[in-house]
């Protein structure tokens, strides 16, 4: 798929980011997405796998190191990406429909058409039935959902994704796998993916980057993912080729979870 | 935290104060325990009002006064909001700015006045002037806390989706301010009838504040007191509107009646 | 007879304090109809206190004012010039209250040291005459305090209330507190004026910018015609006619109290209009008690006042 | 939106202003292209200033008002946010009173002036009156919107873990409403120095607003603009301190500076 | 465990809710929990599991049916509860520490005291290196925790819990249910917890109730787990025990996800 002759990729380049108080979350991280590439991003809680998506799109700025999309350094937002935040990121005051048409609006579709469109994304999202609620009135999966939605609907070139699927039960999670995995094979955008659950991880992505445990956290594990494609996420699981993937990137991580245990039974490292 | 009262029961505790208030009044003035010299008599009150109604002599006076609120209100709101957010959302000008709006601010508006009488007659606009700089400071001052506090989260997201600062405003900053505008809009409504009143009151020849004017001349406390609940009537519709404004606008918010108390 | 016909038909005229009794003479004016037989038609509007009227008659937001003579006089050393063209009042009309028992003590103004006086406000004419009583007697204003009350019920109140010794005052105070107070010194008769000042003092006057005056020297005639036409229909007249005279909701507040204010102020009001020859000086030499400025300048005092219209009216009216 | 700029250049940029701003006023009043009658001179100005520090003529006369705003800034507060609370969380007497605060709130407080100085007197206590019923309101209807927005699922957390009413004050809405009242405490600095001096004008016997009056029956205007200058010195200094006492009450807040541009 | 002679159970009766707009969330809802039992709740997403929590924290009323805690009917709060969220709840203008010393604070606790005990806590979570640091300067993950620390600081008779350790990868996850479990065997209190992971439900449950899809949802599965006590969370999973037990539990679920599927692919039953 990849015909452009212009270089079409995400990287990152030594990113380093210093928190005010001195906090150094992550440390000479580098990592290139390459076109069409599906990338999932795993790491311990609390490692520094939200700031480098920030970081990717353009909301902090790294304190060493930079980032470049498509060939250019990023200055200020990416405004080729979208961004499924971790936190709750939908409007309080707009209904869902009117928060998955915002962006529409935004970009200047007239409110008719941008609500029409919303409602199309709301029905793949499975909240057709509520969509004159407000987010206080939508359950924690709901509010998710929405938020997928809200970011789909704009078909950014670069899809950065923040556990997305963590509220979802089991089924409705592995419909909405199967819907983003249809999606990005139509036009293989670049898809950068945080996930706590590495059987997902695999299931989705090209290539699984494995994350240290912070403070200083880097990619310490990158794992090619041979899985053929077109994927249903609820049958590759049970192939011989993704348990080999899971123990091989599970031998990665072991020793983050060491790491991550010495800080529970430990002292704190605080001064 | 107690039960949400029932509606008509509130309805005759409201109407049971006001009598109360009013008895009281009149109890303690018909007795001279207050001395109605000063607090006036509540059926000389309403004698003088229905007066003003009957002979029309009020309308003028009253249009005038609604007038004056009306655009006072309008333009410092405006003027207000404006500035707020700018200022919110320029930390330069704001850090520039923030010490003259500040003096400003604490400027007796009383002195004011004769320079406002040169600049914009004794006319209506006069006392416009006097009253935008009343509501202009309680508009500002919320809309300006009132954008730095919207969530940062919601500030991302939507410049992730493309927003331009423009766009940020309308669809973010703005409709999460909403809260802190109607808070000050309830602050403003009472300074805008202040602002026209006092500036009748320093200067005019007509209006609310022009009638209390002339009546404390002769020591009429009744005619004052009637210009005041006159007033204080045309107030209450006033914010009573804002308030209809204020359930539409924030409808979306999770009514705290849904839970359990 | 035609009459010359006003520059202007339509004339503002600021006042600090219409309804109040020093001004009554304009509301019988333009009750009476004075202002219309003179082919001018006047709108007042009311402020909040006689500097208020200057200084809205210098920034020019109304035409012609009303208030004080002494203001003339403190312009001076602004580089203002207004000078009054008709004479409303002649004596300060302010009484020194105090409350029956402790005014048997006063014999002289010796005997007001270190009380506190209310008075309408610091620097009014009220604290004025304050001020001269004590200097009669070689005190100054430091021997006493003055408190700004106003000239409504705060100051009916402080007296009943006993918040202050002593009140300054003009009416309808002086009327509403009655008997409960006796008067120590007053200024509203000729004989007091006499006494006290060596004659009479100029007080509230019609007063404009020179150059208005310079401008519509007709529409002030107009004007000082219609005043002195009421001058002099209120120096004939009983109080009760003069109280049928004023809006009606002038009276609204009590009637019969307001009929006894002008009673005792019937003196008070200039029964021709004219600035009489010298009475100046006496409100320079009260004035530099209280203002550096004018202390310090040279006053020229035929720039603030002129009797010229005030004759105008006078023969005007012996010719008809 | 865009970048925080350095400080020393912020500091040159308002120092500059200052000075334009000065200058303009001065070559102003010198032509006379703006009349000094009514803006007066800045030399002038200036030198009555030094004149009032350099006999300590002002002391008293400053002492007096800066006592009558603190008190009435103190004061203000303090009904502002108990009322404010107390209405925000027994929606009973929030329906009940509802209309008299915000008639009580519409009155024109110049004509109330003279009932004050009969119930508290000529000192400083009917000032402070005065000035308290500008404060309190617009605290109060900060505190009331600020109490109502609080989020619910932190009134909830706070419940589940034992808060009785009192305790919910205290650990979830008033930290939570603290960025409310600080914005009404930046309004409010303002307007307890206007009431001050409002009263002080409307009679007295010292302040900085007597000063003011008495210069303004000699049409000095220099000294009513010193007047103006020294309250205005004054309310920058007492806004600064509320400044400094909301950067440490706020300090949680995530800064906009961490954001990128 | 239970020598008390009184009733002390949790008792959910033919709740129903109904929200503004008229939208049934939850329908003629019964449940009962014992004394000392810990229940798990799955089901779809959105379909009344947090309304369902909130009705047994008393938070919010139901329309009709009633509570009854340990025989006594629930009016107002239920003040034998502890409540994790599945909303962010902890205060943004305290710290880590004071956030969770806040429960001890409210109990009259001095505060010195409050902060050591919150210390313990905090490292028992793996916050101890970030007790400084304000809610927005967490990590979604570390949020949760810090939430489930507030919780357990208090020691509540009745724990609610809704999808605590969701946002947690699964190392950590497995470190705070252990320690879940740990704690609830010293003193076996009643613990109510939803979670959208069956496996999750399995390891840690004496009982999984099944809810329906919603809208009108209510139990409708409910299956005793016979594992063995004391439980490794990992190691539960591979005994075959508990692989009957996910099939079981699957079946039933199966239905469920069929209505969620026709919902998805149908149209909205939405006026
Ligand atoms: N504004 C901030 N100030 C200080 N420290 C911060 C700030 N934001 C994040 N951190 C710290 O940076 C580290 C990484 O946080 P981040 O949110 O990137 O983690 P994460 O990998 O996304 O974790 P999780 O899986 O729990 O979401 C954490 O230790 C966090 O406390
Ligand atoms: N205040 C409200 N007004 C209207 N509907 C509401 C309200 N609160 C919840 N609902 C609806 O009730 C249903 C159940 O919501 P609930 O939050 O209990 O779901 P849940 O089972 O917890 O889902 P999740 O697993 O996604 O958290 C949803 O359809 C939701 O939209
Ligand atoms: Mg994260
Ligand atoms: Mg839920």
């Amino acid at each position: 798929m990849n015909v452009h002759a212009g270089d079409r990729t995400l990287r990152l380049d030594n990113v380093t980011c210093v928190f005010d108080g001195g906090y150094v979350a992550v440390k000479d991280a580098s990592l290139t997405v390459n076109d069409g590439e599906f990338i999932c991003i795993v790491g311990p809680t609390g490692c520094g796998k939200s700031t480098l998506l920030n970081v990717a799109a353009g909301l902090l700025e790294p304190s060493r190191g930079n980032v470049s999309v498509f060939g250019q350094e990023l200055t200020g937002m990416n405004k080729r990406a979208g961004y499924m935040f971790q936190a709750e990121s939908l409007m309080p005051w707009r209904t869902a429909l009117d928060n998955v048409a915002l962006g529409l609006e935004i970009r200047g579709v007239p409110v008719d058409k941008a609500r029409e469109q919303s409602k199309f994304w709301l029905e793949k999202v499975g909240l057709a039935a509520h969509k004159h609620k407000y987010p206080h009135q939508l359950s924690g999966g709901m509010r998710k959902r929405a938020s997928l939605a809200q970011m789909l609907i704009l078909n950014p070139e670069i899809i950065l994704m923040d556990e997305p699927f963590g509220a979802l039960d089991v089924q409705t999670r592995q419909l909405m796998e199967n819907e983003l995995l249809r999606l990005w094979s139509e036009d293989r955008k670049i898809v950068l993916f945080i996930t706590h659950d590495l059987e997902e991880a695999i299931a989705l992505a090209d290539r699984v980057i494995v994350m240290s445990a912070g403070p200083a956290a880097r990619p310490i594990g990158n794992f090619s993912i041979d899985l053929p494609r077109p994927r249903d996420v609820a049958e590759v699981r049970l192939t011989p080729e993704f348990l080999k993937a899971h123990s091989a990137i599970w031998d990665v991580m072991r020793e983050e979870v060491l790491k991550s245990y010495k800080q529970f039974e430990g002292a704190s490292h605080d001064a | 935290m107690t039960r949400k009262p029932s509606l008509p029961f509130l309805r005759l505790c409201q109407i049971g104060l006001f009598f109360f208030l009013v008895l009281a009044w009149y109890v303690l003035t018909a007795f001279e325990l207050a001395p109605s010299f000063f607090f006036g008599k509540p059926l000389v009150v309403a004698d003088r009002l229905y007066q003003w109604f009957a002979t029309g002599k009020i309308y003028i006076h009253l249009w005038t006064t609604l007038l004056e609120t009306l655009l006072s209100f309008g333009i410092g709101t405006i003027a207000g909001l404006a500035v707020g957010m700018w200022l919110a959302l320029d930390p330069f000008a704001s850090a520039l700015l923030d010490p003259y709006v500040k003096a400003a601010n604490s400027m007796p508006r009383i002195i004011l006045a004769p320079i406002f009488a040169i600049w914009f007659g004794l006319g209506i606009w006069s006392k416009v002037a006097l009253a935008v700089t009343l509501v202009f400071f309680v508009v500002f001052f919320n809309v300006y806390h009132g954008v730095r506090d919207v969530s940062p989260v919601l500030v991302s997201n939507a410049r992730m989706m493309g927003a331009s600062s423009r766009q940020l405003l309308r669809y973010v900053y703005m409709p999460s301010a909403t809260s802190w505008v109607f808070s000050s809009l309830h602050a403003s409504v009472g300074m805008a009838f202040v602002g026209a009143v006092v500036g009748e009151y320093l200067g005019s020849a007509r209006g609310v504040g022009f009638l209390i004017l002339q009546a404390e001349g002769v020591f009429d406390i009744n005619t004052v007191i009637a210009g005041m609940v006159l007033l204080t009537i045309f107030a209450l519709i006033l914010d009573t509107i804002v308030t209809i404004a204020e359930r539409r606008f924030l409808a979306w918010r999770p009514s705290q009646g849904s839970q359990r108390a | 007879q035609e009459k010359p016909k006003p520059e202007k038909s339509k004339v503002t005229l600021g006042v600090g304090g219409r309804s109040t009794l020093p001004y009554l003479p304009f509301s019988i004016a333009a009750q009476r109809g004075f202002f219309k037989d003179e082919g001018v038609e006047v709108e007042f509007f009311d402020v909040a206190g006689g500097t208020r009227a200057l200084q809205a008659m210098i920034g020019g937001s109304v035409d012609v004012g009303a208030g004080g003579y002494q203001h003339t006089i403190s312009l001076q050393p602004k580089g203002q010039y207004a000078s009054c063209f008709v004479l409303i009042t002649h004596n300060i009309g302010v009484a020194l209250v105090m409350p029956k028992e402790k005014a048997a003590a006063v014999k002289s103004p010796r005997d007001l040291k270190g009380l506190s006086i209310g008075v309408t406000s610091v620097g009014s004419g009220s604290h004025q005459f304050v001020n001269h009583l004590l200097g009669t007697v070689g005190m100054s204003n430091a021997d006493i305090s003055a408190i700004g009350v106003g000239a409504g019920p705060v100051a009916v109140a402080a007296m009943t209330g006993g918040k202050v010794d002593a009140l300054s005052m003009g009416e309808p105070v002086i009327a509403t507190l009655g008997d409960s107070v006796s008067v120590v010194a007053e200024s509203f008769t000729n004989k007091s004026a006499q006494e006290l000042f060596g004659g009479h003092v100029p007080i509230i006057c019609g007063y404009a910018p020179e150059s208005f005056i310079k401008e519509n020297p007709k529409t002030i005639q107009a004007l000082t015609n219609a005043i002195v036409r009421a001058l002099k229909w209120m120096s004939t007249a009983s109080a009760a006619e003069i109280a049928d005279s004023v809006p009606p909701e002038d009276l609204q507040g009590d009637r019969d109290l307001y009929i006894r204010a002008v009673q005792n102020t019937r003196e008070m009001y200039s029964p021709d209009g004219y600035v009489k020859d010298g009475s100046p000086d006496r409100v320079l030499k009260m004035l530099s008690a209280f203002d550096d400025a004018v202390r310090d300048a040279k006053i020229d005092f035929s720039r603030t006042y002129t009797n010229k219209f005030v004759q105008g009216a006078h023969e005007r009216a012996e010719k008809k």
